[in-house]
């Protein structure tokens, strides 16, 4: 799912890497791919991630993990960085999610009385990037599909995804709601309609695998 | 990865600028203007243009080209003072001028780049330039509310510039370059040299090239860069 | 003509904070936190502060000392996720927690800074993090009123700083430094090395030492600046 | 009177000399004078003013003049210029004036159907400095008193005037409106008070002269 993820990525594009799972998108690019990947805490242009021995004590993500930079990279103070976010220069969001309804409300920051660190940058991202994709297991570890009819949890941002990427298929979210895109090897149509706690529209033609 | 590549021509990036656009130019005076992209924007022609720039330059310089060529209807600014042929063709009506306090124009294209739908200010209270603009109370105190400002277009000056936008502004000629990048749709840098990436050091960057969509080089700068001699 | 001197200890510097003060830290996790600065604080041992910060480093690092030590009665910060020991303190209601959305809490403090009462914005709305903040309407949009934040002490880390107090940041120890710099009633920065006047390039200066009152030299780095092992 | 207001600036201070007559403060400071001075259009730490053959064509200040810069300048955008002025950050600003009136108003940018070039930066620095001078000839070429009991001009900014330098003496602007503080030399308190167009405070001390 997360290489599947990775050609979401079109050329030129500005990019932003949730905490988590999306960060291992940037695995999967190609070399020399242009892209600019962006972190909140104020790096345009975030190189490989290095290992403790190596790294600038300096130079982070914002998920903590120690980055470096690649000729062109720049660095600015967090309103910049958010100024950026906000006034529409990210060109994608990848983000990992608590749940996902149908008309694109995102949950993926609280869960009231037992998880509510604070919401970080997370609510820019899913509100002002011009795409916001979803990246994330189809089913928490009870089993509980985490694509739904409506969010329980707080929201996030609201109607904010496009495209949610899981480890049973690519599904989009439009007017409609949830349409199946794509689907994994291995993973049949109804095991996706049985884990996915909405409607989810099938098209007639042949699914793409991934 | 690498950082994609935005070089182009200076004419083929004024071509974005359409009739009707609003088009914030950089500089304040002579430093940091952008008189070859001017030059370009008049040769281009597009008409009935909203001007956004801190002054109007001298006559005969950067901006008043733009507007004796009379493709522009309207001007938003902080001070005309140095340049009688603008002054003549506001007092005739030929364009509307809109004037801003200095630090609140500045603030107003800064807050249209961060995104904001604008911000409160008490700057002007009790004077004329406070009248007829929607007033906030927050607290014990009244404010005014300042809308955000944003352009179709931003055309900018830099010293350096690398191959993906980043930008670093030399002395003076910063000024309102650094705002207006954040501010418009199509942002154009024209730069006395493009260079490699990896040519300006991450730490010293004043304009992320995110924020910049065409990066032009220039050649040898015209006379209306030089030290204006009185 | 010669720019004043501002160079201070770090003891005589934190000596400023006082009881009920609000007292913002630059920082983001390890890069850009004063940690010396905040293990004077510790010591001076002024009380009931509010804590303006990113986040709450981690466990036994940076801010958390402030909080074990029972000197702060507020935090207002955009993400606890990496301190236990901060949430089980808010948890336990021993600290008042004010969260903000990340980019707002720099957007708020930059306002403080350049002396506006507050600013425009939609983020949050149609959550929990919109509920009970004042709105606008502005043209046929509808605005959260995002106030200004300020501080009666900022604590920062520079890298390089003049004896003016200019500042230059390194890599992402940038982050809300320079904001912060603006927005306090007295702005204290440590560095790791200050030079002499002209030491910085003045187009490299990220903070310029007019915002700065008492700038301090770091010794040798404590571990707490170190790269973190896990 | 330059020389005076020269005086009124003191060690550490962070200031701005408006365009014209305040500009010519600076050269009454003793060498090696600890002093910030700003412009609103990107410096702190102005140098001394250069002919054009020695001039950086990037390096001007507010007015035009090309200036130059001292160990320790910095420079910035217009909006962190305009930060640093509107969050009480600059001590002092000195500033020409049309009319002051007896409780502080200014008025300095603008002649209804005469002179309306805008108003520049001039409100922020009235408005906002921690401590407003004027410096101007005591009347204006027709012989009228600029120092009036109140402005008829469009204000630059409501009760912000504390001192004034003049040809004629330097005067106080408080809750009881004008006091003559210092005089000319040469010029007598009765030509200050017929040349003032306001009720002007005369102490019963001996008058300072400069």
């Amino acid at each position: 799912m997360v290489a599947r993820a990775a050609r979401e990525i079109q050329p030129g594009m500005v990019v932003n890497l949730g905490i988590g799972l999306p960060t291992k998108v940037v695995n999967h690019l190609p070399a020399n791919f242009p892209v600019c990947l962006h972190t909140e805490n104020g790096l345009a242009g975030i190189g490989p991630t290095l290992p403790p021995d190596e790294a600038d004590r300096n130079l982070i993500d914002a998920g903590g993990a120690y980055v470096s930079t690649i000729p062109g990279s720049a660095f600015f103070d967090s309103a910049t960085s958010f100024a950026l976010v906000r006034s529409g220069r990210l060109d994608l969001t990848m983000l990992g999610a608590f749940e996902v309804a149908a008309n694109g409300d995102l949950a993926n920051w609280k869960i009231p009385g037992k998880f509510s660190p604070g919401v970080g940058g997370g609510i820019e991202l899913a509100q002002k990037a011009r795409r916001v994709a979803v990246l994330t297991t189809h089913t928490d570890r009870a089993g509980n599909s985490k694509l739904k009819a409506q969010c329980t949890l707080p929201l996030t941002a609201q109607a904010c995804v496009v495209r949610i990427f899981t480890d049973m298929a690519v599904i989009d979210v439009g007017p409609n709601g949830f349409t199946l895109v794509e689907i994994a090897q291995g993973v049949t149509v109804a095991e996706v309609i049985d884990a996915t706690d909405a409607p989810l529209h099938v098209p007639d033609t042949q699914l793409p695998i991934f | 990865m690498k950082l994609p590549d935005k070089q182009t021509s200076v004419e083929a990036a004024i071509a974005h600028v359409k009739d009707g656009d609003t088009v914030m130019l950089g500089g304040f005076g002579v430093p940091g203007t952008p008189f070859t992209l001017i030059h370009a924007l008049v040769h281009h022609g597009a008409r009935n243009l909203t001007i956004v720039k801190n002054d109007a330059n001298e006559p005969n310089m950067g901006v008043d080209h733009l507007l004796q060529s009379g493709l522009v209807s309207r001007l938003i600014t902080t001070h005309l003072g140095l340049n009688a042929h603008a002054i003549e063709l506001m007092n005739s009506g030929q364009i509307k001028v809109e004037f801003n306090a200095q630090g609140i124009l500045a603030e107003r294209i800064r807050a249209g780049g961060a995104g904001l739908g604008g911000f409160l200010s008490d700057i002007g209270i009790g004077t004329e330039l406070a009248e007829g603009k929607q007033v906030i109370e927050q607290g014990s105190k009244t404010y005014i509310v300042e809308p955000a400002l944003r352009a179709n277009v931003a055309l900018l000056h830099a010293a350096r510039a690398d191959s993906f936008g980043n930008l670093a502004y030399v002395a003076t000629a910063r000024n309102f370059n650094p705002l207006m990048a954040m501010a418009a749709d199509c942002v154009i840098a024209e730069a006395e040299a493009v260079l490699p990436l990896g040519g300006l050091a991450p730490d010293d960057v004043h304009t992320t090239g995110v924020f910049v969509d065409h990066v032009a080089a220039l050649g040898a700068l015209s006379k209306e860069y030089a030290v204006v001699q009185r």
